[in-house]
């Protein structure tokens, strides 16, 4: 087998990473014109059938496909900060100067060469004071952006640096942690309770790759749209016969759901309208029996919790239905929830060695005579529970 | 791989869980028996069994529970062949490396195949993992493992040095790791090996920073883009349901009632001498001796030559006060990092191929190029 | 150093505190006025108030806290000059140097001065810092600080490029801090300035790994032994005292209520529609169109193509089940790791620098420690 | 001034990092024979007058001071481990073999590398692995011990190691980070609530350099033995005129103390053994009231606690005696100890802005070619809140 290529089309969902380092999201449908602001505008048709992760330039209102940029051996010289007076480095071309530039049609980098030349101290510079200056010209200037391929550990990445909350704090090693805790595997059956969005499920639903089962237990009485979904661009065979929801009173068994009718009222004659509203309504109520069937016949390979209720009062709801040895997974924000839930497993024999872990994940910067660990950096993934079904 | 039936059946590798640190596996072969710390186990006993029961020894004395395999459980339950990749960097390597059902991967070298298991659970039987070592023993133990956990078929392994000899694959692999000592020479070989037709990608895992700079150097000549490198941990978490800490108003007052049985107990003791005074008055003194001295300074230690009353060297119970016996104090959960943790496994550098086409500039050497081509074509056969 | 007294008098340098970003340092000066964020606050008003006080502006539109300056506020309050260090890192250093009050202790470069400061609190009146700074500028506005701040006898401050001109001092310091980008070129002056009868110390701040790597080989050269490289860093956290995560029975109960809701309504709207299908009968159909579109797969979306029912787009309030709005439920207190945290300041490598007699074998050159010893001796009585 | 030399002296309280690496301590009287166990034994006085610091070796009975070893540059070869195979790697060298060659009296140095010589693939390793196996060996025979300098960082730094739980988790930099967090410095006062055995304590005196006050409130009747104060090995004044004690009764302004009379009975006759008792009574009695009058005067500069009490129900007893501006800082191996504890000053106007954080620290292996974090790092060294008084 080989994977077929990830190429962009009208309906997905397009992240970019602007020149800015920011990224941002569209809705693509292929027609009209993209905007991105301050950077310029391009025909959305020019990104149709595109690879994904590709770098542009925006040239005269099309796109260009441009290399990225490779790391530059900036050398180590004796030269330092040291002649420089730090009220001194004063720049010599001015704002009205650059925009006259702009206006006239000079090419950035000659902008930030001019800037470079008339900067007084410029010189005096360490070239690794260098190398960040150009840097932060450059990326003002240059109309340079990315499409990002919209894997599960992209898609966190964004969701985790645009709205953690909304994810609640999953980070993407948190995230991949979770797959491997809970032995998610194609072909593998998984109740989820997934209040971030979609992104538990988007992972699970790239994890079994059309094979298996993902039923999500919603705290809304018909199924949300889980919206991170939408940017995996899933095939539909990737999610149709592998997603169900119920919600926490159609999933449980003592309850016995109330549902529309699906028969006309006695003694009535129905339109056409009316009897297609009916065979759908059957259809739902079916698929809605078969789905509480399926969970009640239970032999489950494991549970991934991401949700705002309380851990232990949702595992005792679902791990009836989990097979034995199968596994547990719960995520949180915060530890103190998650001692807690553990604390109630440890005194319950089905729970084997309920344990929390912290994820903690670190980036560096690898440049010649400049490595060192990123200086900012996130504080936190998350906690990870995890115990085994006995 | 493993078993997927809800019971136990004679011939299952199965995880024996005896404990946290006590974890083995085990092929199920009737007749057998095993001897653990806590009782012999026929192995009979566990067939026909559902995974994850609890199974007690032969005489009761002690029990231990069944589980159904998991590439970490596996890996917990190795003997450690080489250094075992960790969890927390298999997971994120997976995510990093964007590994799903259908991916080809490559890996080298294979180890103690706890990256193997876990790539081979995730890319499932539609997906390929090529498996390569230069250790002849690592590749024949990995062999008979790949055999009995059903993963020949997802698993081609070879013994190689891939620094050397390439992968002998051409435009193939959606994904390579490389857990070697000197990844930066396998890198040109990376470059060929991987599919030319979208954004491939490599990932290196070096326990120390030089093996970093040099592997980051060597992705960059060889047109990798999107170098990132990070480490990635996971720290294991103690908790405890203890006693709330008392308020400060609790051991005030114990002192304060203790000062008042103390003065109760010397006024007796005064009363008493001067009974006993009336019976044997040259006694008197000794008598005395003991207590007084409570309050005297002991200048000789100097963690306490403060001008306050001294410690009793004889405290009974009643004068030491009662602050590690509340009565039914409340109860708070607390925790922290256990103490001693894992800190640092290896950093992992990932890199981008591009297409051929929308690659950066390379400085590498063609002619290097074109050799390993032609002879990688050659070798893929021998791979398959 | 600053004002001991418990109020504040005209002259003293005081903290005027915001919030937790705003934080300043002011010269109380009569007659002016410090005009804020919260409104103005006249010098005058602050002379004679207490330290630790709430002071409101002049039209009592906002409020400040007056606080004694320390090194920490101080540093806070700073305009940053240079890369500023972080408590963590003066904490930490100031503890592996073992600086303790009656210390000599040398710095390169002075810049912001933070470390500085704290370091002339603790070696305290009986101790002494030589500060140096290859900037002029930094030079001329920390003698200025110092001056203020009364620290003028406790610093030696100097204009110098110490890698090249070396401290100017032999056999004096306890403990050096080099702070420096090429820190290797100073440590064989280090070893000159040092104290030659005590195990003295050294340590270097280096943001990169390079750097680390050829001031360890340097030290290791220059005959240093206990070589030891760290980072120390404080991770804010976060707190908030949540209501406590509700029991999944209470979302349970919620949806089965809606349910029943539901149901009413629709047996109500058929009734409805009955009544009306007697008046109007044609209508009817159109009447009835809204509700049933409640239980219709909407196939087109891709994350919700599931059999069962679908959202309502028009969900009204009673639709919804209740989730976020339980009645009075239990708090929790909870708490993480801010979400953006400084996860780099630089690491820290220490050294010791042992008697000369018990040094390891050194491979330093001695023709140029003879040289720098030479001209050091000269120069210490420029410095003084 | 100059600080004078630290030596080791009888009386001293003597830290010792063995040839294994790991440290004890002894009370050094400089009389009679020291044993290290199997790594020999030497006469105590040959340690008296010494420097801290020093390396030694042990032969014949006698000390010889050595030089510590110096980093040695294994230079990276192309050789790897490829050739080896795992199960190969024999020792050729015998333990009984090994026993005859000490017996012998073969330098440790020579069994080395006569095992180095027979070890059949040592050729074939790479120069990393033969200089990590020549480390482990010559740990096993060289009987290399230091004396630790009882500086307060290497004080902690032992108790941390050695027990983790008596100093509450007090790990050195946390430690440091108490000291900077609550300003302290020569002359300042503070109040301190120490239940870490005289740890804080320890680092409170070290800070002070004999001027100022630490004034402990302890939970016991008659101050404690501060039993990590004696590592320092403090001359008597940098501790007689700066700590004293009150425990929380003595404490107590509403609390009228209860003293054994100073007077002898009524119309009694003492003797001269009941005056002198009496006479020490009356000195430690007005020495209370003097601690207690002075506590109650207030204008302390700081709070530090590392206890075992609700921190804030201490500060709430402690901060009435704290000045204005003073900063409080706390120490709890538990966060969950000290968000309750902030919580309740976040609704108190006494406290500005109490704030959480946690210290973290990594140590490194710089080696050539084998630059690395250590392997084994300690997970936690507590967590701090400080704040400061209005």
């Amino acid at each position: 087998m080989r994977l077929p290529p990830r190429r962009i089309q009208p309906g997905h969902t397009v992240m970019i990473k602007m020149p800015s380092g920011e990224c941002r999201s569209i809705k693509f449908d292929g027609v009209g014109t993209i905007s991105l602001g301050k950077f310029g505008s391009f025909p959305a048709a020019e990104l149709v059938g595109q690879l994904y992760g590709l770098r542009y330039d925006i040239a005269e209102k099309t796109l260009k496909v441009i290399a990225p940029p490779s790391i530059e051996d900036v050398e180590d010289t004796d030269a330092t900060n040291e002649l420089i007076r730090d009220s001194s480095s004063i720049q010599e071309v001015t704002y009205q100067e650059i925009e006259q530039l702009k206006s006239a049609g000079v090419l950035p980098e000659e902008i930030i060469n001019k800037q470079i030349e008339s900067h007084a101290s410029f010189a005096l510079k360490t070239e690794y004071s260098k190398d960040k200056y150009k840097k932060r010209k450059q990326a003002k200037f240059l109309k340079h952006f990315s499409t990002i391929e919209p894997t599960i550990h992209n898609v966190c990445d964004y969701w985790f640096k645009k709205d953690q909350s909304r994810i609640r704090d999953i980070r993407p090693d948190a995230l991949s942690q979770m797959m491997t805790l809970a032995n998610v595997h194609p072909g593998g059956r998984y109740l989820v309770a997934d209040d971030v969005s979609g992104l538990l499920i988007a992972c699970m639903l790239e994890r079994l790759g059309g094979e298996g089962r993902v039923m999500n237990i919603c705290d809304v009485e018909s199924p949300p749209v889980y919206h991170i979904v939408s940017y995996m661009n899933f095939e539909p065979q990737m999610v149709d016969n592998v997603l169900v929801s119920l919600n926490w009173a159609t999933a449980d068994e003592m309850h016995e759901p109330i549902l529309a009718a699906t028969e006309p009222m006695d003694g009535q004659k129905s339109s056409d309208g009316q009897r297609i509203r009916m065979q759908k309504r059957k259809l739902a109520e079916s698929a809605l029996f078969e789905t509480r069937e399926e969970l009640f016949r239970g032999n489950f390979d494991g549970i991934l919790i991401a949700s705002q209720y309380e851990p232990y009062s949702v595992t005792e709801r679902l791990i009836p239905y989990l097979a034995g040895s199968g596994s547990i997974v719960i995520h949180s924000p915060y530890i103190q929830v998650l001692t807690e839930a553990q604390s109630k497993m440890r005194a319950d024999p089905k729970y084997l060695a309920p344990s929390i872990a912290q994820p903690w994940l670190r980036q560096y910067q690898i440049l010649p005579g400049r490595t060192h660990p990123m200086m900012n950096t996130s504080g936190s993934g998350g906690f990870l529970l995890s115990a085994t079904r006995m | 791989m493993w078993s997927v039936a809800p019971t136990v059946a004679s011939g299952d590798t199965v995880i024996l869980w005896l404990g946290r640190d006590i974890i083995q596996a085990l092929v199920v072969t009737p007749g057998k028996v095993f001897n653990g710390r806590y009782g012999a186990f026929p192995h009979d006993a566990l067939v026909g069994v559902l995974y994850g029961s609890k199974v007690f020894s032969q005489k009761e004395r002690g029990f231990l529970y069944v589980l159904r395999p998991t590439p970490e459980l596996w890996t917990l339950a190795l003997p450690h062949r080489t250094q075992i990749l960790y969890l927390a960097d298999i997971a994120f390597v997976t995510s990093m490396l964007a590994v799903r059902p259908g991916s080809t991967v490559i890996e080298a070298g294979t180890g103690s195949g706890s990256f193997s298991h876990s790539v081979a659970r995730t890319v499932g039987s539609k997906g390929h993992l090529f498996s390569f070592d230069f250790h002849q023993d690592r590749v024949d133990k990995a062999r008979i493992e790949f055999l009995r956990h059903g993963l020949h078929q997802r698993i081609t392994l070879a013994h190689r040095n891939v620094c050397k000899d390439g992968f002998g694959l051409l435009d193939r692999a959606d994904a390579v790791f490389l857990d070697l000592p000197a990844p930066w020479e396998a890198v040109p070989h990376v470059k060929l090996a991987l599919r030319s037709d979208i954004s491939a990608r490599v990932c290196c895992f070096s326990p120390c920073i030089e093996q970093v700079m040099r592997t980051v150097a060597a992705l960059n000549e060889n047109a990798f883009s999107e170098i990132q490198t990070y480490e990635s941990l996971l720290f294991p978490q103690e908790t405890y349901s203890n006693p709330a800490p008392p308020p400060v108003s609790q051991i005030t007052n114990a002192l304060k009632e203790s000062e008042i049985k103390r003065e109760q107990r010397r006024l007796r003791q005064i009363s008493n001498a001067q009974l006993r005074k009336r019976k044997r008055d040259e006694d008197a003194d000794d008598q005395n001796l003991k207590r007084p001295r409570l309050q005297d300074p002991a200048p000789s230690d100097p963690g306490s030559s403060s001008s306050v009353p001294q410690p009793v060297p004889d405290a009974d119970p009643d004068h030491r006060a009662p602050a590690d016996l509340p009565d039914n104090p409340p109860k708070i959960v607390v925790s922290k990092t256990i103490p001693e943790v894992r800190g640092h496994t290896s950093y992992l550098t990932f890199a981008i191929l591009l297409p051929s086409e929308f690659r950066p500039r390379s400085h590498d050497a063609t002619t290097l190029d074109t050799n390993i081509e032609q002879s990688a074509t050659k070798q893929e056969q021998s791979v398959q």
